[in-house]
């Protein structure tokens, strides 16, 4: 089985074969072979890489996987080579498509700092949620032009709500 | 006084836990209250009875002094114990429990009043003859006043509005040139701020350490020292790491810092277990700050070094006994850590987290105490701060108390919300840290959010994780549709994908 | 001696999950061994590194010595830790490690050797000027013999079959009268069970106590006394709570029985850690059992008074240094009691039970040590033996260590084997208990298993659980099959009853 | 909702409804409200009856249910009042049916005690089975004729596993 990879920055091709309880994995030249038992506890895995013991957790998350792992959480981008194909291939127009300014939690919004027609600037704060007595600024991450502001001030809003939409500036950098 | 049979205890979450602990140790009814969505807090399922007061939000529930003395009456509660946070320190519901027949678990309320007032408490401690950081006795006003007290005091300075608070409206002077444009920036800031614009100067410690006294109280005018608590590391002024003793103390130190302690204290009849925080500069010498007048999110840490149950003293206080190793305070052994375990992610700015408890196994073994209020399968709620759990250890000297920390969060499983434990492993490996140099800069000049980059080892085990989770999506995949050719298969993972999983 | 760097526990369970504790927070890696059904156990995910060693049934795997040592050569281990159990007291495996260049952490081969043998150590404890048991000093031959040591001991006696064992061919004798019959129906027991008819004459002590001395030697021929513990609390010959100190002990028993432990533990040039056993009379007066050439599943109360981190010591020892505290062993502090949490049915004569974890949440808090083998969704295997965990709890005396252990289990969620907490907080809370009122027949004399009858209040909820449960499964049939009329449903039902849910 | 209730040895009727989160129960003459949440954590419920804080487990059992509360466990049987009718129309057939020695866990056998056509009397240790390092006597509850043997010396055992049959003794106590 194939797939691509990316952790950790770098993007590789991974092939991978499973023989009863141990799993045989090629990426980047490396061999790697490993012991697994899958634990009655969830997506969870003992591994035994050459001896070493982990226990890893896989969970989905927005960009793909995550990985938890001694108090650490590894996010992992999977591709099938199939989806990867086609990804690249609708890549160019997506990067065109402007940006959303989502709740990264659950909270209430205690300040909007822009209307719609603002421009703003990358790392420009344009919403303050308050949750659990903590404020925190939410920013944009590039150039562009508020087209929507879709919460009011003392609104509660959800994880991953969308609160403001921008359009990427003509020649900015998207 | 009677016995206090029946407590409730006017909190949540992990203090509310630890206390209920103590009244049913000690034979107790405990009384828990609870906001709509805590219905299925811990604090809910241990108590022995508990009551609803209200909504979510703090000021509905906990915070609503109408519902929370009316509930503890009609319950025919004997005692309210604050915890801390929400009426802890709060004058007004000492006095009206008083009015009600209850005792408050706690200073007096005019202790509660006196201590309040930062200014009076400051008053209080130069009375008792005990250092404060050298400053205006006032607020100043103009430039050139605070020009002759830096003659006088040398600079650095730090210009504070008198009306500030949790770290606004501060700004440090080093020279004669930088009060120029400091001294209207800062007034301007604190009339913007607090609609106040008088403005103090006190001498700017630098890299200063955060040192505390616990100090107990009885009614008979009794005060002990419990050693000290070193809470320097901190972040916006939330302390992370707290650990007693001091790394920075010898016993001469200790000793002076543990009389001032008592000497505030006694200056103001302080009664049940209180808190006299100072700063430490790097010379050792130490400033009273302020007085916390309850127990304090940290007090583990003493508990393990003295043996002592600080809430159960706090109960001998209120029902008017002595405490119960009289004049002699139990001699403290080794050292104890505590590391805050909060919903918090440190590689995004410490962004505050929520959401379900999906899995959770508590360090366990020699050493190691773990005061909670999670359980898998509970929900963070949104409403109230971010502490899930506190891990404390004890060890027979500091080093012990280190390593053992360091295992402990390295056996901590907790997955659901983002948290702190890699952070706090990251600290408790440090070599500053391992070498006791901490300051309230501790953050700021060591830690980088890329130290928690997982090294070869644990991105190859992530490799092989997500390669067995891929091959049991894809056989569930192909176990649901199995007539299907290769190209249908790739266009259901494509859907998955899009789908935002 | 080099640093012991790379550990291997021979050992599985909760002992095998404290020795890798101590391992980690030393900077030592630690590597388990697993038989097949083991795979999932804790000690196995919490270690460095891990290997198989064999099928489920001991002898195939952790017992299985060529295995075992052939796996520690192979992985590089510089030691092993035995644990308790398996090979902890095996003569020839402590030879075979030393052999193989690996050193085994444990007293040497021939001390094991010399205390294996209950009559050599019997008469190393005599030659110590330590008292056991007044008897014979070898098998006696006739009745008359038996009849002249009653003229000079008294009644009762005990006749003890010399190959006996685990409770098994031992007759209490309280007359001449009785001593008729008892002699023939004695020796012809110990010929069925043991092949061997040669019987020993003792005196009876009545309702005795276990009491155990804690000794620690290292290689400079320093044996250090940690205290005892007392251990009555038995059911067949299992401890089932232990606690230090011992409730009957004044402080000059105290020095007395420590001298005597130190005394035999020199007589054999004892190094690492070990156990000293004697029981007492109602007197008071202690007479020497056995030596216990290993960490005991008790240990951890003494850790709780002293401090100390005993296998931190064996492993200081096994490398040829000097014991921590040198010879100044920590005065203990405060009082702490052991549960063990079994897997067992009290409420069915005790009898072992297995299966799933369900649902585990350990208690917490002040003063509270879990050492456990289990997790949520782990499976009790049947091969081994049937300690879930260890519930250690500490307190300023013993008042407090009871209550506390009362309070923890209280706290203790465990569902999926039967189990005994429910046992052990009816014992924690008996008055006999309380009052430190202990001996080996404490079961025979107190227990009853009806003891474990629920209230009125737990009554009434498990009534409205039933009711609730009821109702869930009754909207799951109705909403499964929503045009069902009431017949039907019913008819459901009673399918679903004869399924044997 | 009607149902009949075995608690403690007491057969009772019970009759309940909920409203919201109370649930409204009558049994013997006495009446029981509660505050009920079921938590996020299987079976498992948290009542507050009086303000007194529960939590119970509700887990199925051979017998019924058995309710896990505090550390111990409260066997009970819930029967629907159709059933019950049904049930004791039967039950005298059943009584006359015989017995069957089964493993409480699993185990080896160790000793067995009786062979087919052996008399035995209640209360009587038939079987020994080895497990987590203790022996275990299972013995008969009535007085009765051995017609089966279905497992031999050193065999493997599962949980529930029959290994025993018997037969009642004519006019013996059933």
């Amino acid at each position: 089985m194939k797939l691509w990879v990316t952790l950790e920055g770098r993007e590789a091709e991974v092939t991978f074969r499973t023989e009863g309880d141990r799993l045989i994995l090629e990426a980047d030249g490396r061999h790697i072979e490993a012991d697994f038992v899958r634990l009655p506890d969830g997506e969870v895995y003992s591994l035994l890489i050459d001896g070493r013991s982990h226990v890893v957790r896989v969970s989905p998350s927005a960009e793909g996987l995550e990985v938890g792992l001694r108090g650490s959480v590894i996010p992992v981008e999977v591709k099938h080579p199939l989806e990867k194909m086609l990804q690249a291939a609708s890549g160019a127009r997506a990067a065109a498509c402007g940006e959303t300014v989502s709740a990264p939690m659950p909270g209430v919004v205690v300040a909007l700092r822009v209307a719609v027609g603002n421009h703003v600037q990358a790392g420009q704060a344009v919403v303050v949620v308050e949750a659990m007595k903590m404020q925190n600024e939410l920013s944009v991450a590039h150039d562009g032009v508020v087209t929507e502001v879709l919460v009011a001030e003392r609104a509660a809003v959800s994880a991953g709500q969308a609160l403001i939409r921008l359009a990427p500036v003509t020649g900015g950098s998207a | 006084m009677p016995r206090l049979q029946r407590v409730l205890i006017a909190n949540r979450g992990e203090i509310a836990v630890r206390i209920l602990r103590t009244l049913r140790e000690t034979g107790r009814t405990s009384i828990a209250i609870f906001s709509e969505p805590d219905r299925t807090a811990l604090h809910v399922l241990m108590a022995d009875e508990a009551y609803p007061v209200g909504p979510g939000p703090s000021h509905e529930s906990y915070l609503n002094m109408e519902r929370v003395l009316e509930t503890a009456k009609r319950v025919r509660a004997d005692a309210i114990h604050p915890g801390y946070g929400f009426f802890a320190e709060n004058e007004a519901f000492a006095r009206a429990c008083a009015q009600a027949g209850i005792v408050f678990i706690g200073p007096s309320p005019e202790t509660i009043a006196a201590l309040g007032d930062k200014l009076a408490a400051r008053k209080a401690a130069l009375a008792a003859g005990v250092p404060v950081v050298p400053g205006s006795p006032g607020p100043v006003d103009s430039r050139e006043d605070v020009k002759r007290f830096a003659k006088e005091m040398g600079y650095p300075l730090m210009l504070k509005a008198a009306a500030g608070g949790g770290g606004k409206g501060m700004r440090v002077v080093r020279s004669d040139a930088e009060l120029a444009t400091a001294w209207d920036l800062t007034r301007g800031e604190a009339r913007a701020a607090f609609g106040d614009e008088r403005v103090f100067v006190e001498r700017f410690i630098e890299r200063p350490r955060h040192v505390e006294a616990q100090i107990l109280g009885d009614a008979t005018g009794r005060v002990a020292f419990l050693g000290e608590r070193e809470c320097s590391v901190q972040r916006r002024h939330q302390k992370l790491l707290e650990e007693t003793p001091c790394p920075a103390f010898d016993d001469a130190t200790r000793r002076a810092f543990g009389e001032a302690a008592g000497r505030v204290a006694k200056q103001v009849g302080y009664r049940s277990a209180g808190t006299v925080e100072f700063i430490l500069d790097e010379q050792r010498r130490f400033y009273f700050l302020e007085v916390n007048t309850r127990l304090q999110v940290e007090h583990p840490v003493t508990e393990m070094v003295t043996g002592l149950d600080l809430v159960a003293e706090q109960l001998r206080v209120a029902e008017g006994d002595e405490l119960s190793f009289g004049d002699a305070p139990p001699e403290p052994r080794g050292w104890s850590m505590e590391a805050r375990i909060i919903a918090e992610d440190p590689a995004r700015n410490f962004l505050p987290s929520v959401g379900v408890i999906e899995r959770v196994r508590f360090p366990q073994g020699p050493g190691v105490r773990n005061d909670s209020g999670i359980y898998r399968g509970y929900e963070v709620p949104v409403f109230y701060d971010s502490l899930l759990s506190k891990l404390v250890v004890w060890g027979g000297d500091r080093e012990q108390a280190r390593r053992r920390l360091a295992r402990a969060l390295d056996e901590f499983v907790l997955e659901g919300p983002h948290h702190n434990l890699a952070f706090q492993a990251w600290l408790a490996l440090h070599p500053e840290f391992a070498a006791g140099n901490l300051s309230t800069q501790f953050l700021e000049e060591h830690w980088r959010p890329d130290a928690l980059k997982p090294g070869p080892e644990a991105t190859n085990a992530a490799l092989l994780a997500a390669a067995l989770h891929e091959r049991s999506e894809r056989q569930r995949v192909q176990i649901g549709r199995r007539e299907d050719a290769r190209g249908a298969s790739a266009w259901k993972w494509m859907n998955r994908q899009r789908g935002g999983r």
